[in-house]
């Protein structure tokens, strides 16, 4: 079994509203020295493959089609071996 | 959707389930507003994998009218039909309200009975209804007139204050508005029913 | 078996009385051992006895008032006793509605535990039949310059629309208010309405020895667990940490699970014996109360029961008060019919059960029999208990009556318009989409809100209203004027008032005089119901309203709705043109 | 300038709707091979501080009170300092 780790986040050029709007609830909340917020989803996705790189393009497919809308988003991700229970 | 058909205008309309494959026989297909799959992930995301939206892709690139409103143009942009990408409103609320609305083209199969310009009420109800594309596509947009309708208040920050646009060939319309929700004076309103007699227009011409 | 012998056994529970902390009193426990079952309950008994013989699910203090409601009246088809109340409204059909409060999640979790408190209004409605059509809300907060009020408000509004937007009912009005009082514990009320064929009507019944128990949608979490005994007791901060989990709410599988019942309602009434929501106590109140009912028993395997995490034991699984769940009971050999519906749906059905003769309630788990009750031990049986009741203190002594002293009335006015409590509350409601279905023919904003009966001439006017205050200051009269008032918008609407649900939001039941607020404005709301004609048909109760010792207003707000027999009839609010001649009507 | 990563998951006993959501979206995908979804939120917030062990106590308090919700999630997170530009 692998666990991937993926991270779907804004291109840079676009502007986030839910990031504006957090960010806005900090300085609200005192929290001045905060300069800049942006939110992103976070997936963690459990899969069985054959190996590492099977598991890596199966990951790569997910996100394409799935997770990441690329109008507007990146991701990364991160593949690693479960130890077997 | 389904009654605003049926009752107000006076023609035929079935649902389909979203596993329909064959849409053959219809003359237009309406993709319409709600929460499909929740909207979990993204507004549409899901959606746009129903079998029957293989069908609509099939139809909307042979010129076939589509129309999708509210969560339907949602998951039309998701599904690749339409430019840009629909994001959380500028204020992060859900709005529901009737808004002003300008038809920025009245030359498409969805606008033809309205006059260029004119001002238009109709009710939004949308948490997600931000419209984005990059400044290319803005450019290319405004080039094709592919911008049918634009908000005279923008509520939800949407560029250029985008309230529907159509693909270039104009046979594809998604909105955020909802004209199915204006087509009676008991409703607020018929300022809708022009979408729809637009449609019935541009059919009869073409039968 | 390692679940099992981790639990205390019968002996152990009686010396150590952990059953207290579930809110059962040992007086209660002594009864149900000596009286009741001759014997000491196991633990996994015990948890449903002290779940089921809680406020919530027993109304142990609350119904020898509720009693003094009045609930006839020639419309009523279902009074009290079933998820919802149901009203013949002609032409062979029937409008259906209850309120539910939601206070004490909301409060701990505010988004959640209003988007959930929604939830299970709305399965209260689906399951009688009917298919809901609109909902609204009655909200109470402290001020809104305090920081914590303003975020329980932001997160409890985005939460009602969240989940009635997505589900696509629409939320077409409410009513909002401002109090210091409701600081540490506002109130969350939510009322659902829905429309149904008389021929349609269901009820909560597991009938017919050998039919089965099915189980359908959202597996069984560890959530919520003595959600119901929470809810009835007082709140105080310092218990804040130790609270179950949350429940979270699922409206996309709520959509699901109306539209596969309503079909299976609609298509295959004649195997549907009954229906019932999962609501507070999970599968134990309502399989349980579907049993009584019926006057039957009821057998389950726990083995069967969908289950979201691992190890859960009897009592978790019993006591889960996980969201979008429902309890089927449908005729033998017809199971498969149900069960095919479920799966095009992608809904989770199982048969969990059956029904028995002998009115015995049995559980097993992992082939052991781990419950052997009575089913009215757990329903019937409950003890009433006969609360002190007492004049509060602050009535005793007259109160020279109130003048204002108005210097400037134009900055007076505009002082009272800038109170938050009679502030316009379209940012609250722009929230809601009001018009989903598109039959909302007054949106929130006028008096009461108006949904067409389409294909009709008939419409439904309906609101929510009370006024705590008044209630505080004369809970007789305080009775009277809430419901008068929603009869006042009702009528302003164009519509005939034809029955109300209720929320009774009240402070302890073991302070005195909490029980006389209780008391007097059942009272008054009973006398003006019958002034009105307008029977009520269902309700809730929500007591232990207090924060460390501090109770709220006594608030039973009043949700009603009316018949505007003509959509020609309909009135709102607004001016409608200048010149307009301004009459005042009454004293 | 510090960088903060953040990431916000529900704790294991809270249902998850949205990854159960998606996860049956990648099963009708074809992605059979997934066994397990789950959703959380990733933040990466900008602040300035005196060190790194202010801007983490900032962090800290930050997601105790605006970005988890202690009822039914989890955080973590990791503090940078960004080279200056
Ligand atoms: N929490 C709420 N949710 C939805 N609508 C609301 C809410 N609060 C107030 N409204 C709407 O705002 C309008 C005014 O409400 P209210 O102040 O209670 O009026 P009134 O005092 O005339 O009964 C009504 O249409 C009501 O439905």
């Amino acid at each position: 079994m692998y666990l991937a780790q993926i991270h779907v986040t804004y291109k840079p050029s676009i502007l986030d509203p839910q990031g504006v709007a957090i960010k806005d609830a900090m300085h609200r909340l005192d929290f001045d020295t905060v300069t800049d917020v942006t939110q992103g989803k976070y997936f963690e996705v459990t899969l069985s493959a054959d190996s590492a790189a099977d598991a890596e393009a199966e990951i790569e497919a997910i996100c394409d089609r799935l997770l990441a809308n690329p109008n507007m988003e990146t991701y990364r991700y991160d593949v690693k071996e479960l130890a077997n229970q | 959707m389904y009654y605003a058909i049926v009752d107000a205008l006076h023609e035929e309309a079935t649902i389909v389930p979203h596993t329909a494959t064959d849409l053959s026989g219809f003359d237009a297909v309406l993709v319409p507003g709600g929460f499909s799959y929740g909207d979990y992930l993204r507004t549409g995301a899901i959606a746009k994998f129903a079998p029957v939206m293989t069908e609509v892709k099939r139809l909307a690139t042979e010129g076939f009218p589509v129309l999708g409103i509210c969560n339907g143009f949602q998951i039309l942009t998701e599904a690749g039909l339409l430019p840009g990408t629909l994001q959380h409103n500028r204020n992060m609320q859900f709005i529901c309200e009737p808004e002003p609305l300008i038809v920025e083209n009245n030359q498409t199969a969805f606008t033809n009975q309205f006059d260029a310009g004119t001002q238009i009420t109709l009710p939004i109800a949308h948490g997600e209804g931000n419209y984005y594309c990059d400044d290319d596509t803005l450019a290319q947009l405004k080039a094709n007139h592919q911008i049918a309708f634009t908000y005279g208040a923008n509520p939800n920050g949407s560029v250029a204050d985008i309230a529907g646009i159509t693909n270039e060939a104009g046979n594809v319309l998604g909105m955020m508005p909802h004209p199915e929700r204006a087509v009676e004076a008991i409703l607020g309103g018929r300022d809708g029913l022009g979408v729809f007699e637009s449609l019935r227009q541009a059919n009869a011409r073409t039968v | 078996m390692q679940q099992l012998r981790t639990e205390p056994t019968p002996e152990q529970i009686r010396e150590q009385k952990p059953y207290e902390a579930w809110g059962l009193s040992e007086q209660e426990y002594d009864y149900i051992a000596d009286k009741l079952l001759g014997r000491l309950p196991n633990y996994t008994e015990t948890g449903l006895f002290a779940v089921m013989w809680s406020e919530h699910c027993s109304y142990k203090n609350s119904k020898p008032f509720l009693r003094k409601f009045w609930n006839d009246g020639s419309r009523v088809i279902q009074g009290p006793g079933e998820g919802a109340g149901v009203l013949d409204i002609g032409d062979g059909q029937a409008v259906v509605f209850k309120a539910e409060s939601h206070n004490h999640p909301s409060f701990v979790e505010p988004y959640e535990g209003a988007a959930t408190g929604v939830g299970g209004i709305i399965r209260d409605i689906f399951s009688m039949g009917a298919k809901p059509i609109a909902s609204l809300d009655s909200l109470r907060f402290g001020e809104l310059t305090d920081p914590k009020n303003r975020y329980l408000l932001s997160e409890i509004v985005s939460g009602i629309a969240a989940y009635g937007n997505c589900i696509g009912i629409p939320t077409v009005g409410g009513e909002i208010a401002f109090d210091d009082v409701y600081h540490g514990n506002p109130l969350v009320n939510v009322m659902c309405v829905g429309l149904m064929d008389q021929a349609d009507l269901k009820k909560g019944r597991a009938t017919g020895s050998g039919n089965s128990i099915i189980y359908v949608g959202a597996k069984t979490g560890r959530d919520g667990i003595h959600g119901a005994t929470f809810a009835s007791n007082e709140f105080s901060e310092e218990k804040e940490a130790d609270r179950s989990a949350v429940q979270v709410g699922d409206p996309f599988m709520e959509k699901l699970l109306t539209d596969a019942c309503l079909e299976i309602i609609h298509d295959h009434s004649d195997i549907l014996m009954g229906i019932q929501d999962m609501g507070a106590a999970g599968l134990v109140s309502s399989s349980a109360e579907m049993a009584a009912k019926a006057k039957f028993g009821v057998t389950m395997d726990l083995d069967k029961v969908p289950q979201r995490e691992t190890g859960m034991s009897a009592y978790e699984i019993m006591l889960s008060e996980s969201q979008e769940r429902m309890l089927l009971c449908v005729k033998k050999g017809e199971e498969q019919t149900v069960l095919d519906i479920f799966d095009r749906y992608e809904l989770d059905a199982v048969v969990v059960g059956h029904v028995t003769e002998d009115r015995q309630y049995r559980l097993y788990q992992h082939g052991e029999l781990v419950t052997d009750v009575p089913v009215t031990t757990l329903v019937d049986d409950v003890v009433e208990h006969e609360q002190p009741s007492e004049k509060p203190k602050r009535l005793l002594k007259p109160v020279t009556a109130f003048v204002p002293e108005i210097t400037d009335p134009q900055a007076t006015l505009t002082a009272l318009l800038a109170q938050p409590t009679i502030a316009s509350k379209k940012s609250v409601f722009r929230q809601y989409d009001s018009q989903v279905q598109a039959n909302t023919a007054v949106t929130p904003g006028s008096d009461a809100a108006v949904v067409r009966v389409r294909h009709t001439r008939k419409a439904l006017a309906m609101t929510t209203d009370c006024n705590g205050r008044y209630i505080y200051l004369d809970p007789y009269v305080g009775g009277q004027i809430a419901v008068s008032e929603a009869a006042r918008n009702i009528v302003a609407s164009g519509g005939i008032p034809i029955g109300i649900t209720d929320c009774l939001n009240f402070g302890s039941p073991d302070d005195p005089e909490s029980i006389w607020e209780l008391d007097q404005s059942v009272q008054g709301i009973a006398n003006a119901c019958q002034q009105f004609d307008t029977p009520v048909i269902s309700g809730n109760v929500s007591m232990y309203n207090e924060t460390d010792g501090q109770a709220i207003y006594p608030t039973p707000m009043i949700g009603m709705v009316g018949l505007i027999e003509d959509i020609d009839q309909i009135t709102t609010q607004d001016f409608k043109q200048a010149g307009d001649l301004v009459y005042v009507i009454g004293e």
